[in-house]
């Protein structure tokens, strides 16, 4: 015997615990575990939902399984872009204003048609990027900070 | 009250507080750690309520590979060790986020306490065993079930994709002393 | 177990991009220096899941093409014993308005992988996995898209719709521009929220209604289904509370949804991500995703329709502010992505416009709307796309557009007829026939305000889309004779000639925008 | 008979068409205006004399307007054959003249289709059965005088008469449009005998016939609406003499007679008459004393005269029918005409209009002293001229109107009737006197055109000057050419007619209608002003004008500042104009104009709201998503 | 068929001139051809009153349903021979700057068979969409080849306002459209008009006879929904001026009359004191907008306002007499306004503006053709009897005088007295336009170019203009030619009997 609104008050909780953590951090990760928390909260309903007499299917059960799963497969993209946004701009600030320039000459060329040359020529030229596309990248970092 | 209960309301507070934690420490990796904890402890609710093939995998799935993958995220990212006052987001965010929290409980919980108010469930006879979830995945779930793998396997492919390219492009990145390398209190 | 009968036919246009998703890495496996194979086998694979949706089309009259069917005989069997007034429930339930959201989905992939078609017959280098990965992303994201259109219960519900978006977040990552990491992020942490807020939507849905499934049935159920549970040692009674809970459970599926169709104030994302990523793949974000987005929603409207909730303010706050700021913040944009990007967001209000009335009328003009809309879309990409090949460095500015009309022809009279559609406005017929079906259901409730808001809109709508058509047919000032038009007319041919698969994409989506400009009929009879 | 009034109608259209197609071929133009009008001419009198009188005449069919029934007839008889006959004669008069005095003028063509067109709406009126007919020959009149007063519209004076006298007659015309229409509501027709038996609404008719009068007023120029006449003189003389002497100034008195069967029922739209004439006639001629210029003078006469016919219908016993009025009409035409044409004849031998210029210039002409001579006698009132007739008809049915009960209106008819004769005799005296008397050859030109020029805005200006500038240049333009026998014979049969034209008005009902008492108390008033202005300027060596005093007469020159005063309206809706433009600029046109910048600045505010901050972004998700959960949860049934 | 034809015909003729590319002789053939023989199949159908119906959108139940009746017969013909006249006027002159000659005329093709689809259109939604038609186009003849001697925001301006304002106002139109049709559960406009606004209550009726007069008012243009239309018209070329004034805005009135008035007359009573003070406001702002105003082309446009202002009062005072006094206002205008516009319009094309303070040498004697049709233009403008604008304005003030039995009496009647006050207003203007560019007001301040006398009309132009002061006239001095079109059909319209073609 268990009183079924334990579980619920407790999922309600976690939502709204999750809620804010998503809202309080500024570290993309820690993002990450508002969003868990979240998710949880939603498993423990499910699975409270299913614990009840009668419901088909094993439903509850499954369900749940389903999410965590799903959840793993989110976080394995989610931190693989993370990285790349760390990599990219040195920092993973929810916060910040993102660099939305691309104007780099070498960036527009690669814009236009990232397969018109083969990708080793394009990454050669940014390689090989002159002076002046450094230059441009700086004036762009100058204007947005 | 029943020992269920008063089991499941221990468990549950020691979520509830992990978590609470967890969202509010200024610690990166003890954030990482106290969800560690709640997870776990939420794992043991499951248990609690009957349901141990969930309780097993959460163990597996979140404490053991989720967890862990954060865990090298933070690294991987340089997050400061020791508390951290860049953590959190300025204040007014907090507020606001405090009071959009506040409000999704509040409006979960005035909807569904009423709806479970009183309503008990008889745990000692498991209704879903183990095999009948078996049965149930394999059986009538077989459908979502094998669009699930592909959903995992397409999410591996395109994480590999990702930091493969990045990978090429850091290349050319590093060079530029400006964009690569400068840690984020710098940049403001 | 055995109970479940599997219709492959049924399920093939499923199948088929799984199938050309599986072909393509095991291609790659073989030999991993092809560029246009990975594309080749996509869009084979993208037509055949439009040619094997077409047979769902005919369906009419609410008859469903149908597999993975809960037999009663397998629910006896089984530990629910739950469902016995139901004759049969399944896990893919395609009828005519699903088969025709694949079918636009499928097109509209198959066009997007036209314009992502490499240029080059070179080999790539072997540490590239650029193409491979594209084509697999897209296939998976379609066949996400394929699957939330014919599902009716909440687990294939929630995978494919993950199935259709995470993909998508990859893709705009790896489209390898400063500004795409930016918009991938921001979709990436936008979906990751949402998807939760969906997840506890759906759970709320699940403990409300004791049912797994998205069908009227399982709606009607949430006043007290499990009181009459005969094998239970103790009855769980359900109060009429859960009606509150199946309200909150559709309201969060949603927002959940509503991220996936930019609708404000989802819709953050939006530009950023339509400007970092690489055309094809803003025009998949503007189209499959939204065709996506909504069957989703609709799966589950169409459900709670049953409830007989005649209108939701929710929705109708939500289109209306989508459909300002859309339109307010795409009257600034000079870059033409992030323009459609707003645009898309404006669009998004008229989609889910007329389901305040959740009822057949209110879901297939919503339905009709978003191919409307689609369409159009398709089209005005590809145009972008085609005009990013021309002119690689302002391509994406509505300058570059001036006297498009005087250099090419025809292209400039594909996006006139694109934008003039977006707008609601002759020649684009069909823009106009969507805007009379999305304010019908408006009208049949009563919601006047909402339709003076619409009206206000339309207005806007049309200033946002008239800026570019002006430069489209606008002689650029001193450009008018002379070497440089010629020349560049020239070149133009020449790379239009490189890409005769960008090319293809745009004649077809033209040509799809053409018929049902002239015979709306065409497009409205789909959805009965 | 239909066909013939029909021809009437039809054909002076026709010829103005004609003539306008060949106003390059002078002669051709010529003859076509002359032959036409000679043809309507003979018509009008086969319509006069024919013994079917009355007849009801159909046209163009009725129009299909639902409830209201517009068939649009001609009504055809005595009343109509008489003046269209006296219409008729005197534009062939003045056509004949015409070809003469415009001889070398480059828009002759246009002037004399003009004058037919001007002709045709004036016969149309005459005819018309039907108020719509009535309506559309009124306006076309008035159009036709805007042409022709703006003739020679190089000159600004002529410009800005011609605007004055369209603008001040179709003001009011606003009344007499919506008159109509109350009247024709009130039958539910615009045929005039429907109006005329129609019975029901006071209020509609009362609307209706002050609705007229005013609008009669204004065409009429009776006070306040009096100012464009003067003004009017800018056209060349035979256009002063076609609207002055037999039609659009007298139109207003035939539309009246017609309705004179409603206005005989209706006290008080006939005292408003009766005060608008009373004030205009003696006012009127009190000014004519004044003028310095003849062909003013003999505009301010027409003020007077046609007051003179008006208050003929707004005194007389309804027994007595509209005789009265439309007698004095016709007399008016022939002495008017024959006055103008004359003047006009006498200008282009001395060179001028001004009196100071002409003085005793009629001495050496012949048949033009003679012709003049009976014109001003007639207009003065000599018997047996017919002028005398006329008049004296007028004011014996005045006086029995007064004592068969007309009251205070015809008591204040017949006042101002008597002030008038004598005024009129004494201005006729003066002008006789002035024209006749041989001068010392002294230089007594120079100072004699009095400084009135007042040089303000273009658009003000106005003289007693410039309708003389206007012959002066013609003279200068054209030379003294010798008058060709037809026009001379046209002034001559006018001047018979003077004599003869009284047998005219034996055909029509209460058309002679002499008092004893009044006839004798009328040429003792003649008499004796004529004596007077004989004795104050000295045997005529003297202008009586001039005893007036300086100022007076300056003003009185100028018509006593009335135009200023128009001018003055006309400002003040000019201002409202400028206000509107202003309100539309900035008030009506302010809301597209403000959603434009409120969606330009909303525009503004959310770029800054999305610069692609995630946090920003999970922020308004979940805000959106809390919100619409509560709005979804509180809703939801 | 004849009726299909016609309307395909411009249409494909539009289609194949944009898709030429450049000038060509083609074009002027194709251009005039297919506007003659669009007129012949107008008069042929308009006398045959043809009609064709057949399923199109099925799942809106809209129908492919066009026909003609007395209420649409006068506007049919007049589109379609003022089309000629606009296209004869084109060819005969130069392509105005901004693009290719094969583009402009297939813009005005595309006007014309966009106004003769909304004027046959029997299906209300059909209606709606052939409303649409027009705006693209109309809005590249503005925007593209308007007036280069002012700048190009101001080009930008003008032709955006006329696309937004009208596109507002069709929207509204729509709301109200699908309110009827989803109340009334068809959207044929006969059975509509028989139904005549039975079952809906009067709330409903008045709400939507609100959306669908704001939304058609905007188009007429009632005061003060006016504002794009000087502007417009101003830099409008010629033959954008003269369909501007002459085509779209009837199809403003012409939709109240036939939309509005007899679906829900209930609706419509209740708001005609509102539509008549509109109207007579429009009337007198107009007119006055007109005493001070500079522009001639803004001019006219101002006594656009005015004039419609009269057909709105008619429209108000729901009687039978003010149907027709629309109908007949609505084309006189057409005429009248088409004449002034080409004259002005060839007059700014030498001038180089159309500023009435330049002093400019006198049209009279130098160009007395132009001179003439201004000035019978002008007549007809000041409402002058014996021509055809006299019986719309006489008629409208007649029939607001006595309206029908559930219109305010009281208010209608102050709006006649405020009306015959827009007469002479307009009597005022228009002479004001007579006086300085025929008579020559301050033309001897001229100097320069202006000093030189304008070449004046000839070639087709002239027959052009001629064409018109003779319908000015004839119409005029018959009206029964057009009032005897529309007779039985105002009758059906305001009794609920339908209007049998």
């Amino acid at each position: 015997m268990i009183h079924l609104s334990l579980p619920a008050a407790l999922a309600a909780l976690l939502a709204g615990l999750g809620v804010y953590g998503v809202l309080a951090r500024r570290n993309a990760v820690l993002v990450l575990i508002g969003v868990e928390l979240v998710l949880n909260a939603a498993n423990l309903l499910l699975v409270t939902a299913g614990s009840r007499p009668g419901a088909p299917l094993s439903a509850g059960p499954v369900l749940t399984l389903f999410v965590i799963t799903i959840a793993a497969a989110e976080i394995t993209v989610a931190l693989a872009i993370i990285l790349v946004m760390f990599r990219r701009s040195g920092h993973i600030d929810l916060t910040a204003v993102p660099d939305l320039t691309d104007d780099t000459p070498e960036e527009r060329a690669d814009e236009a048609d990232v397969a018109d040359a083969p990708d080793a020529d394009a990454r050669d030229a940014a390689v090989a990027a002159p002076e002046t596309g450094r230059e441009a990248a700086a004036a762009a970092r100058e204007a947005t900070s | 009250m029943t020992t269920r209960d008063l089991v499941f309301t221990a468990v549950g507070v020691v979520t509830a507080l992990s978590a609470l934690l967890s969202v509010t420490t200024k610690h990166v990796v003890h954030a990482a750690l106290w969800l560690l904890v709640s997870l776990g402890s939420l794992a043991g609710a499951y248990l609690v309520l009957g349901q141990e093939l969930v309780g097993l995998v959460q163990l597996l799935v979140y404490v053991g590979a989720i967890v862990v993958l954060v865990l090298f995220a933070l690294m991987l990212t340089r997050a400061p060790i020791g508390p951290h006052a860049e953590i959190d987001t300025p204040w007014w965010q907090r507020v606001a986020g405090a009071l959009l929290g506040a409000a999704t409980t509040v409006l979960l919980g005035s909807l569904l306490l009423p709806l479970f108010s009183g309503a008990t469930a008889d745990l000692d006879t498991p209704t879903t065993t183990t095999p009948e979830v078996a049965q149930a995945v394999f059986g009538t779930w077989v459908w979502p079930f094998e669009l699930l793998s592909v959903l995992l396997l397409v999410a591996l492919i395109g994480a590999f994709a990702v930091s493969r390219l990045v990978l090429h492009r850091e290349g050319a990145e590093d060079r530029r002393p400006v964009t690569a390398g400068a840690p984020a209190g710098e940049r403001r | 177990m055995n109970g479940l009968a599997i219709d492959y036919a049924t399920l093939l246009p499923a199948l088929l991009p799984v199938a050309g998703l599986v072909l393509v890495l095991a291609v790659d496996l073989v030999n991993p220096r092809l560029r246009r194979v990975p594309y080749a086998i996509a869009g084979l694979a993208a037509l055949g899941a439009a040619a094997a949706a077409v047979p769902g089309l005919a369906l009419g009259g609410g008859s469903t093409r149908e597999t993975f069917c809960l037999t009663g005989r397998d629910v006896a069997a089984g530990a629910a014993p739950t469902i016995d007034g139901v004759s049969q429930v399944c896990l893919w339930q395609a009828d005519a308005l699903g088969g025709t959201l694949q079918l636009a989905a499928a097109i509209s992939a198959l066009v997007c992988i036209a314009l992502a078609w490499p240029a080059t017959r070179r080999r790539r280098p072997a540490d590239s996995t650029r193409e491979p990965v594209e084509a697999v992303l897209l296939l998976a994201a379609l066949a996400g898209t394929v699957v939330v259109a014919a599902s009716r219960d909440v687990g294939t519900w929630l995978i494919a719709l993950e199935l259709a978006t995470l993909p998508v977040i990859a893709l705009v990552a790896l489209s390898g521009r400063r500004s795409a990491v930016a918009g991938a992020t921001q979709l990436l942490v936008t979906s990751l929220v949402s998807f939760a807020l969906l997840v506890l939507g759906v759970a709320l849905w699940f403990t409300a209604t004791g049912s797994p499934f998205l069908t009227p049935d399982a709606a009607l159920s949430s006043g007290g289904a499990f009181t009459a549970a005969p094998g239970g040692p103790s009855t769980v009674v359900f109060p009429s509370t859960s009606a509150g809970v199946v309200g909150l459970a559709t309201v969060l599926v949603i927002a959940g949804v509503g991220f996936k169709l930019s609708l404000v104030p989802f819709h953050a994302w939006t530009p950023t991500a339509y400007a970092g990523s690489s055309v094809p793949i803003a025009t998949f974000l503007a189209t499959v995703s939204k065709v996506a987005a909504l069957a989703a929603l609709l799966v589950v409207l169409r459900a709670v329709a049953a409830l007989g909730t005649p209108a939701l303010l929710s929705i109708a706050v939500l289109a209306s502010l989508s459909m300002t700021l859309g339109n307010v913040m795409a009257l600034r944009q000079d870059d033409v992505v992030r323009l459609l990007a707003w645009s898309t967001v404006a669009q998004a209000g008229w989609v889910v416009l007329p389901l305040v009335s959740i009822s057949a009328l209110g879901v297939g003009a919503s339905a009709t709307y978003l191919l409307t809309y689609v369409v159009a879309t398709l089209v005005a990409f590809a145009v972008v796309a085609v005009t990013l090949q021309d002119r690689p460095g302002d391509g994406r500015s509505i300058a570059a557009y001036e006297g498009l009309w005087q250099r090419h022809p025809w292209r400039a009279g594909a996006l006139a007829l694109a934008l003039t559609s977006l707008a609601g406005l002759p020649p684009g017929v069909i823009g106009l026939v969507g805007k009379v079906t999305a304010l019908r259901p408006v009208v049949a409730e009563g919601w006047v305000w909402l339709a003076v808001v619409a009206a206000v809109n339309a207005v806007i709508g049309v200033a946002v889309y008239l800026r570019w058509l002006r430069a489209v047919i606008t002689a650029p000032d001193g450009e008018s004779d002379g070497e440089p038009d010629i020349a560049r007319a020239r070149s133009g041919a020449r790379s239009g000639r490189r890409r005769p698969a960008m090319v293809a994409g745009l004649v077809l989506a033209s040509a799809v925008l053409v018929v049902v400009s002239v015979q709306p009929d065409l497009l409205l009879r789909l959805l009965g | 008979m239909s066909w013939i009034v029909r021809m009437i109608v039809v054909l002076p259209a026709l010829a103005a068409l004609a003539g306008l197609l060949a106003r390059r071929q002078r002669s051709l133009a010529s003859v076509i205006a002359v032959a036409v009008s000679a043809c309507v001419a003979v018509l009008g009198l086969v319509q006069w004399v024919a013994p079917s009188r009355t007849a009801d005449i159909t046209t163009i069919g009725s129009l299909p307007l639902g409830d209201l029934s517009v068939p649009l007839h001609l009504l055809s008889d005595r009343l109509s054959g008489l003046v269209a006959f006296v219409v008729a004669l005197v534009v062939l008069g003045i056509q004949v003249f015409t070809a003469w005095y415009l001889r070398d003028d480059p828009r002759y063509g246009q002037f004399a289709a003009t004058v037919s067109l001007f002709a045709s709406g004036m016969l149309l009126l005459v005819q018309s059965g039907d108020l719509v007919l009535l309506l559309i020959g009124w306006e076309v009149m008035g159009w036709c005088s805007w042409l022709l007063i703006g003739h020679d519209s190089e000159r600004p004076a002529a410009r800005r008469a011609a605007y004055k006298a369209f603008l001040v007659t179709r003001v009011a015309d606003i009344a007499m449009v919506v008159g109509i229409v109350a009247l024709s509501v009130q039958a539910r027709s615009t045929d005039l005998m429907a109006v005329l038996t129609a019975s029901g609404d006071d209020t509609l008719l009362t609307v209706g016939l002050v609705g007229i009068i005013i609008g009669v007023a204004g065409k009429s120029g009776l006070v306040p609406f009096h100012d464009w006449l003067p003004d009017a003189m800018e056209g060349p003389t035979p256009a002063s003499a076609l609207i002055h002497a037999a039609t659009m100034v007298a139109a207003g008195t035939y539309v009246i007679a017609r309705l004179f069967s409603l206005y005989a029922e209706h006290d008080g739209a006939r005292t408003l008459l009766a005060v608008l004439t009373a004030v205009t006639m003696v006012y009127a001629a009190m000014l004519a004393l004044a003028q310095t210029d003849l062909k003013r003078m003999l505009a301010y006469s027409t003020l007077s005269q046609v007051a003179i016919m008006l208050s003929a219908l707004a005194a007389a016993p309804a027994e007595l029918g509209p005789g009265a009025g439309i007698s004095q009409l016709i007399g008016h035409a022939f002495f008017k005409a024959l006055l103008f044409l004359g003047a006009g004849w006498l200008s282009v031998l001395a060179g001028a209009t001004a009196l100071a210029a002409l003085r005793g210039r009629l001495r050496p002409t012949g048949a033009l002293r003679w012709s003049m001579g009976m014109g001003f006698a007639a207009l003065a009132g000599v018997p047996p001229l017919i002028g005398f007739f006329t008049k004296d008809t007028v004011i014996d049915a005045a006086l029995e109107g007064a004592t068969a009960g007309g009251g205070l209106r015809a008591w204040l008819v017949v006042v101002a009737l008597f002030v008038t004769v004598a005024l009129t005799a004494a201005y006729c005296a003066r002008a006789w006197l002035l024209l006749d008397t041989a001068v010392a050859a002294s230089g007594e030109l120079p100072e004699a055109a009095p400084a009135v020029v007042a040089e303000e805005h273009v658009a003000v200006v106005t003289t007693a000057d410039s309708a003389d500038d206007a012959e002066v240049e013609r003279v200068h333009a054209h030379g003294h050419a010798a008058i060709t026998l037809s026009a001379a014979l046209v002034v001559s049969v006018l001047a018979a007619l003077t004599l003869v034209g009284t047998l005219f008005l034996t055909t029509l009902r209460g058309g002679l209608h002499l008092g004893l008492v009044s006839s004798l108390l009328s040429l003792l008033l003649v008499a004796g002003a004529a004596y007077a202005v004989w004795s104050v300027s000295d045997r005529g060596r003297l202008d009586v004008a001039d005893r007036i005093p300086v100022r007076v007469r300056e003003s009185a020159v100028r018509g006593f500042g009335v135009d200023t005063a128009y001018v003055g309206i006309g400002r003040a809706v000019t201002a409202v104009a400028r206000l509107v433009v202003v309100l539309d600029r900035d008030v009506v046109d302010a809301y597209p104009r403000a959603t434009a910048v409120v969606a330009r600045a909303a525009g503004r505010a959310g770029e800054r709201g999305h610069r692609a901050v995630p946090s920003l972004s999970l922020l308004s998700l979940l805000a959106g998503v809390v919100l619409v959960a509560v709005l979804g949860v509180t809703a939801w049934r | 068929m004849a009726l299909t034809l016609m309307l395909l015909l411009p249409l494909l003729a539009a289609i194949a001139l944009i898709a030429i590319p450049g000038e060509s002789t083609v074009e002027r053939g194709i251009a005039l051809g297919s506007t003659v023989v669009t007129a012949v199949l107008a008069v042929v159908v308009v006398s045959g009153r043809h009609e064709v119906d057949v399923p199109w959108i099925r799942s809106l139940g809209v129908r492919w349903h066009f026909g003609v009746d007395g209420v649409s017969a006068a506007l049919v013909l007049l589109t379609a021979l003022l089309t000629v006249a606009v296209v004869a006027h084109a060819l005969s002159g130069p392509i105005p700057r901004g693009g290719t000659g094969s583009t402009f005329l297939g813009c005005v093709l595309l006007v014309e068979a966009g106004a003769l689809a909304t004027f046959m259109a029997r299906d209300a939604i059909l209606f709606f969409i052939a409303f649409e038609v027009v705006l693209v186009p109309m809005w590249v003849l503005v925007r593209r080849f308007g007036d280069d001697h002012v700048a190009d925001e101001t080009r930008a301006d003008a032709a955006g306002r006329f696309v937004l304002f009208t596109v507002l106002g069709s929207t509204l139109m729509l709301v109200g459209i699908l309110f009827l049709v989803h109340h009334q559960g068809t959207s044929d406009l006969a059975v509509l008009a028989e139904r005549h606004g039975a079952g809906l209550s009067r709330p409903l009726q008045v709400a939507i006879a609100a959306m669908l007069l704001l939304g058609l008012g905007i188009k007429v243009p009632l005061w003060p929904l006016h504002t794009w239309l000087p502007s417009a018209h101003t830099i409008a070329p010629t033959a954008g001026s003269v369909l501007l004034a002459a085509v779209l805005l009837k199809m403003g009135t012409y939709g109240i009359v036939r939309l509005a008035v007899p679906t829900v007359p209930e609706g419509v009573a209740r708001l005609s004191p509102v539509l008549a003070l509109l109207g007579v406001v429009g009337i007198l702002w107009g007119g006055l907008a007109c005493l001070v105003e500079r522009d001639l082309k803004r001019l006219i446009a101002y006594s656009s306002v005015a004039h419609m202002g009269f057909v709105a009062l008619a429209i108000a005072s729901g009687s039978e007499t003010g149907l027709q006094a629309a109908l007949f206002g609505n084309i006189a205008h057409g005429v009248v306004a088409a004449l002034l516009f080409f004259v002005v319009g060839d007059l700014k094309e030498q001038w180089g503006s159309s500023d009435l303070h330049v002093a400019r040498a006198a049209l009279r004697d130098k160009a007395p053709r132009f001179g003439l049709a201004l000035v019978v233009g002008l007549a007809a403008a000041l409402g002058l009897p014996g021509l055809v604008s006299f019986w719309g304005e006489f008629l409208a003030l007649y029939a607001a005088w006595s309206p029908a039995p559930d219109r305010p009496v009281a208010l209608l009647r102050a709006c006649v007295v405020l009306g015959a006050v827009g007469l002479a207003l307009a009597a005022a203007y228009a002479l004001r336009v007579a006086r300085i560019v025929w008579a020559g007001e301050g033309s001897d301040a001229a100097v320069g170019a202006a000093a030189e006398p304008v070449a004046d009309a000839r070639g087709p132009r002239w027959a052009v203009v001629m064409v018109l002061v003779v319908v000015i006239v004839v119409l005029g001095v018959l009206p029964h030619l057009l009032l005897g079109l529309s007779d039985t059909a105002t009758t059906g319209l305001l009794s609920g009997l339908g209007v049998s073609p």
